[in-house]
């Protein structure tokens, strides 16, 4: 119970902390980093416990953030619509790209994921009626909450907060629930969940949209950071990118997900400007974690904290 | 008696090679039928065929009077039909009680439940340590199965299939690499739990082939030589040259 | 590349002392984020003291990461060339690479102008980056000097707090149909770019300024943007037999294109039009040589204008070889922001006394002599037409032709 | 009609030539896959590690044809490095970490090889011999094209003969199905899954040798060519010789052909043709024989 009561507040704590004493720029790293750990969440529940390696997992964020911002430009930057209309987007992309990729696994589900993602990108790139092509879609609308506008970044601070609250919740409860241990079951040992009268399909679909639902939602808040979005946001190197936050977080915690935005996105911002080999630096991060912390700044943390209660007691 | 599992002119070729030819046998409701020949001669294809892991080239499989031709393995669990498989196929990075709970679950139509699923999981995880005790591993219910031994693997694989109380379990082997207690012992859990199933029964120890089963049914090379009682196949010519004759001579 | 190891020798001595200064930068900032909190209470005299700081966002890694580096490298020579000091106040130049990604991009602006606090904003090549951009530093009124080429920015887009001292692209697809039309009247002409926005808009304003002349346009090509293999364009223009292609491509599409138009033997038999970028004298010529012999180009940039020499020779003794587009475009800008902070008296950051100083006279730089639109604040710049001609040591863009004084038709076209 | 001809014969050459490049690339890359179950994501860097050294070899004047087997050691000497430490522990392990660890990988030698080399796109200096043009029913076909299709096949051929037809290729195949035994006949199987990474990492410099002349040598490359040789694997169905042959005409023949029918859509054309192969065939053009349960 004690701790319970912990993780609600230690992140709630934190987050009123930040949204007082930090500055514009912060505060929308902070917003971005917390989206992104979002969507890299949806996708540890693929990765880490369905053993589903997908490399089009931008397609549903960005697709997300597409269908948000073509909704605001039309109708008002209402979040419910924004949110809506972003979830909804996610969870039909997912669908679609389960239904093409879920027979195959491995790495035929990873060129698959890969193929239809980059589907996904040719179109948002090509359809310039639509989507702005190459040169994204502009001039979006600010959020708004019935007569409150959302504009400045510590508005989009709280409502990412909050959106992570919720999405890590949802993910915790999908994850401990029978179709979340199902998921697991399907990882470890698919022949046996098969003879168990588990259909594979069924679960694995299910993740993928509940996976498309939550990336959905936090794309659907992204382009309102930068009231900008681009196809890039769709590029298989954004997954690519995921994926690196998910290993360097930590597989299969679901929070390592965050800590792996963080650091990622970190290393990205504060040490181009020292040097120009910060690749190099993300490229031995995330090698060093893969060899030495198989489970992520998540798992090192886990370990360091038992380590710390043992000397305590 | 009526059949629970028939099978009529069963087929299935890889290739070139004829893994079981023209097939047919029933097993009825509550037997116990072995079924026993050489390497090769097709037992396990004959498993992933009736639970639907392969599909036959030809023939017909009815399992309670209804035709099951067609049908994803999962369906046909659905429809009472449960397995074990060669080597203990069981989740090794989940506890046994996660293990048994997981067919529980599925039993009780649980299985891909989100919202309310902390009361059905509950349910489940009662049953589940319910079912270890009766064997007997009531102590190691919260035991990853990759740190237990081969035996109570066995154990708790049986166990994930009885949780979903078949009305026909076909078990590939399930006493392989035991000894003999442990094979008594998995026996006995069979026994007590199969009142209402039916079980076909693939094993290489005649004596428990022998002892345990109502009917015996021999094949090689793909088909079936000779059915019948234990005592009346002892006594088949065909069945002794083919067979009895190679391993107990 | 004969070059090669001298030449990256130098380049990481000078990246070496880049990161000095650049941490030197970091303890001041740590210093300066205290004193920044009084500055409203500093008097004028103060802000002289204090250096002027320039941001500067472009690609230094990701699909433009050569020009990224040619621009960065074109600015770090002005400096250096100025002695570190516009109007006899130091300048701190921050770098920040966007990866050729606009969410990258506006987030490393973000940084500059809430955390480095920088005074003026420059830099961008990927035009979705500078349309991006565009709409954070209108909201954050930051004087911006903006570098990306897409029509937009000096037509539906533009800021109050954006000047432009470089091209659009309707400049140099425009002028190649003109030149085009005046040197080859009645020629039949197929076009070939690469399929995004620069490519449309570059083809789209040569087909429309052409057709306008009477000339005639066959088929017009596209192809994704990152091919690996032209052939099979090439083999269906060749089956086309048109007079002339006009042609876009960029970077390694550029290079991949020409040396395959040379291998499919097109050259010679097609004449080749293009804009400038195709034949980049940093970034493509080196790698295919002979292969664009006889092209015909239209650019903002020249090697051989006589408004570059100064800047040609001293490019070339930095050790790099002829400066392309993206090198004389940052070594332009920082001519710009100097002339900005001379006529301002040392403080450019009154951001409408700046806009028009500059407005009121143009600035010579490496392009030539640049006016300003006051409309738009888009430059208004010569366009040179190039004929790849050999050279010692390679091919060179050989100015043949210039149409003076470029003005883009701006907001109201 | 003889335009027509000679058109629809310079279309399949050039599908055939970008078919032959496809098929060296996945080649050493299948090698790996198919004999030691391993995934290795920094394959691509072998192929730019190739081109660079060709390049600079040709650029020396030093006799150009040894530019190939130059490329061929250098990057199997990377190879040979990389086997010692980490691929070897990582063989046992799932393909995801595999997956993780090599895309690591190939994100720091991408890097490192921007350090040294620099951002600047490279062609090498090609020799007058591959520089010439041959003129097929009227319409011409560089005369590089025809030694890349030649290499290609020839490449494939001898890479055959060696794993299929030789004692030392049955040792190979061996000790894959079963480590165990070829142990107890005095055989270092360490050894020959060192050998097995050498070749597919010097059959990755190769092809980056002979690609440079078609696809030039910049940062970023690598990546490109990793995903056409992973595409070139998986469609042919993991790991068999036959299957990455298959896999190469196919994708060299969507791709181009997408070119030509629908060029503005073409890539969009291309991933769905692809994507609905493997919607097909979820095993791949040639699936490995079934699995028993």
């Amino acid at each position: 119970m004690k701790r319970n009561i912990a993780m609600v507040a230690l992140p709630a704590a934190a987050a009123a902390a930040a949204a007082l004493l930090a500055d514009d720029f912060v505060l929308r790293f902070l917003a971005e980093i917390l989206l992104f750990g979002i969507a890299v969440m949806s996708l540890d529940i693929l990765i880490g416990f369905g053993g589903l390696m997908s490399l089009g997992h931008a397609a549903l964020f960005g697709g997300a953030a597409y269908a948000a911002a073509i909704a605001a430009r039309q109708w008002g930057g209402d979040v419910a619509l924004v949110l809506g209309s972003g979830i909804a987007t996610g969870m039909v992309l997912a669908a679609l790209m389960g239904v093409v990729v879920l027979r195959s696994g491995h790495l035929f589900l990873l060129i698959l994921t890969l193929l239809m993602g980059q589907m996904v990108w040719e179109v948002a790139f090509h359809w310039r009626e639509v989507t702005g092509g190459a040169d994204g879609l502009r001039g979006l609308p600010a959020l708004s909450l019935g007569p409150w506008t959302l504009s400045t970044a510590r508005a989009l601070f709280l409502l990412a907060a909050l959106l992570a609250a919720v999405a890590f919740v949802v993910g915790r409860s999908f994850v401990a629930a029978p179709i979340g241990r199902a998921l697991v079951g399907t990882r470890e040992e698919p022949i046996r969940m098969a003879a168990l009268g588990y259909s594979l399909f069924a679960v694995r679909f299910r993740a993928l949209v509940l996976a498309g639902a939550l990336a959905g939602a936090a794309g659907a808040l992204f382009p309102f950071v930068n009231l900008y979005v681009g196809p890039q946001s769709v590029h298989w190197t954004q997954s690519a990118a995921m994926v690196i936050m998910l290993v360097i977080g930590g597989i299969g915690s679901l929070w390592g997900a965050f800590i792996g935005s963080a650091v990622y996105l970190g290393i990205q911002t504060y040490l181009s400007a020292y040097t120009d080999r910060w690749q190099l630096c993300v490229g031995l991060v995330f090698v060093l974690t893969v060899l030495l912390l198989p489970n992520g700044i998540a798992s090192g943390l886990r370990i360091l904290r038992d380590r710390l209660r043992r000397r305590g007691a | 008696m009526t059949a629970i599992l028939e099978l009529r002119g069963v087929g299935k070729r890889f290739g070139a090679f004829s893994a079981l030819r023209d097939v047919a046998f029933d097993v009825g409701e509550r037997e116990t039928v072995g079924l026993i020949g050489p390497n090769g001669a097709g037992k396990t294809t004959l498993f992933n065929v009736i639970t639907g892991f392969l599909r036959p080239d030809e023939g017909s499989i009815r399992l309670a009077g209804q035709s099951i031709d067609g049908m994803a393995p999962a369906q046909r669990v659905a429809r009472g039909l449960a397995r074990t498989f060669q080597t203990a196929m069981v989740f090794p990075g989940l506890t046994a009680r996660e293990n048994i709970a997981m067919a529980v679950r599925q039993h009780a139509g649980d299985g891909l439940r989100w919202f309310g699923g902390a009361r059905a999981a509950s349910a489940a995880a009662e049953i589940a340590v319910r079912l270890l005790g009766d064997a007997g591993l009531a102590h190691r219910a919260e035991t990853p199965l990759r740190d237990m031994s081969h035996g109570e693997r066995r154990i708790v694989d049986a166990l994930m299939s009885l949780a979903l109380s078949p009305r026909l379990l076909l078990l590939d082997e399930p006493t392989a690499g035991l000894t003999r207690a442990e094979s008594d012992r998995l026996l006995g859990i069979l026994r007590r739990n199969h009142a209402d199933t039916a079980l076909l029964l693939v094993a290489h120890d005649i004596d428990i082939v022998f002892g345990h089963c109502d009917r015996v049914v021999v094949m090689e090379l793909g088909r079936v030589i000779g059915s019948g009682t234990p005592a009346e196949v002892r006594e088949d010519a065909e069945v002794r040259r083919a067979y009895l004759g190679s391993t107990g001579g | 590349m004969p070059n090669a190891t001298d030449h990256e020798g130098r380049a990481s001595s000078a990246s070496a002392r880049a990161a000095a200064s650049a941490a030197a930068t970091r303890r001041l900032l740590l210093v300066g984020a205290t004193a920044g909190a009084l500055a409203p209470l500093a008097t004028p005299a103060l802000a002289q003291a204090r250096p002027l700081r320039i941001g500067m966002v472009t690609s230094l890694s990701g699909p433009f990461a050569a020009l990224g580096e040619s621009m960065r490298a074109g600015m770090r020579l002005l400096l250096a060339q100025s002695g570190e000091r516009f109007a006899d106040r130091p300048v701190e130049l921050i770098v920040e690479d966007d990866q050729a990604r606009p969410d990258d991009g506006v987030r490393k602006a973000r940084k500059l102008i809430g955390q480095d606090r920088v005074d003026l904003l420059c830099g961008v090549i990927h035009s979705g980056v500078a349309l991006a951009l565009r709409d954070v530093v209108t909201e954050a009124q930051m004087p911006t000097f903006l570098l990306g080429s897409a029509n937009d920015l000096a037509r539906k887009a533009v800021s109050p707090y954006i000047l432009r001292p470089t091209k659009t692209n309707w400049m140099l697809g425009s002028t190649a149909a003109r030149r085009s039309h005046e040197t080859h009247p009645g020629a039949r002409v197929v076009t070939a770019a690469s399929d995004y926005a620069a490519g449309r808009e570059f083809v789209g304003d040569f087909v429309q300024t052409y057709q306008e002349f009477g000339g005639r346009i066959g088929r017009q090509f596209w192809t994704p943007l990152g091919s690996a293999d032209f052939g099979p364009l090439l083999t269906a223009i060749a089956a086309e037999r048109p007079d002339s292609v006009y042609v876009f491509f960029a970077g390694s599409d550029a290079v991949r294109f020409l040396r395959q138009w040379k291998e499919y033997r097109l050259a010679g038999r097609i004449r080749l039009t293009g804009t400038g970028a195709c034949f980049d004298q940093e970034d493509v010529l080196p790698a295919v040589g002979d292969a664009a012999l006889g092209a015909v180009n239209t650019f903002h940039q020249s090697p051989t204008a006589p408004a570059s020499a100064a800047f040609v020779e001293a490019y070339r003794t930095s050790g790099k070889g002829l400066p392309g587009e993206f090198s004389t475009t940052g070594y332009a800008c920082g001519q710009v922001l100097r002339a900005a902070t001379e006529r301002t008296g040392g403080d450019p950051t009154d951001w409408a006394r700046t806009r028009q100083a500059l407005f009121d006279a143009p600035v010579d730089t490496a392009f030539g002599r640049m006016p300003f639109d006051p409309r738009n604040g888009q430059a208004i710049l010569d366009i040179h037409v190039h004929e790849v001609r050999s050279a010692p040591g390679g091919v060179i863009n050989t100015v043949v032709h210039t149409y003076p004084q470029l003005r883009d038709p701006g907001p109201n076209a | 009609m003889p335009d027509f001809l000679g058109y629809a014969a310079i279309q399949t050459l050039n599908a055939l030539s970008f078919s032959a490049l496809l098929l060296l690339n996945g080649l050493g890359l299948s090698v790996v896959l198919s004999l030691m179950n391993f995934v290795n994501l920094a394959h691509g860097s072998f192929f730019l590690m190739g081109s660079y050294v060709a390049i600079f070899w040709l650029g020396t004047g030093a006799p150009w044809w040894l530019a190939f087997p130059a490329a061929f050691l250098a990057a199997g000497l990377a190879g040979a490095l990389l086997e010692r430490f980490p691929f070897r522990h990582f063989y046992a392990r799932p393909h995801l970490m595999q997956v993780l660890l090599t895309y690591g990988l190939s994100l720091i030698f991408a890097d490192l090889m921007r350090w040294g080399i620099g951002a600047q796109i490279l062609l090498p200096e090609l020799p007058g011999a591959l520089q010439g043009v041959v003129f097929i029913l009227d319409m011409p076909f560089p005369v590089f094209r025809l030694f890349l299709i030649a290499a290609g096949v020839a490449l494939g051929l001898l890479l055959w003969l060696l794993l299929d037809r030789t004692i030392w290729g049955a040792v190979l195949r061996a000790a894959v199905t079963d480590r165990g035994i070829v142990e107890t006949l005095g055989i270092d199987t360490r050894r020959v899954f060192t050998v097995v990474l050498v070749l597919s990492a010097g059959l990755g410099g190769l092809s980056g040798a002979l690609g440079a002349g078609m696809l030039a040598a910049y940062p970023g490359l690598d990546e490109e060519v990793l995903l056409l040789a992973l595409v070139t694997v998986v469609v042919g169905g993991l790991g068999s010789f036959g299957g990455t042959v298959a896999g190469a005409l196919v994708v060299g023949f969507a791709l181009t052909f997408s070119k030509v029918w629908f060029p503005e859509f073409a890539n969009l054309a291309a991933f769905a043709a692809l994507a609905l192969l493997l919607l097909l065939r979820p095993a791949g053009l040639v699936a490995p024989p079934l699995r028993r349960l």
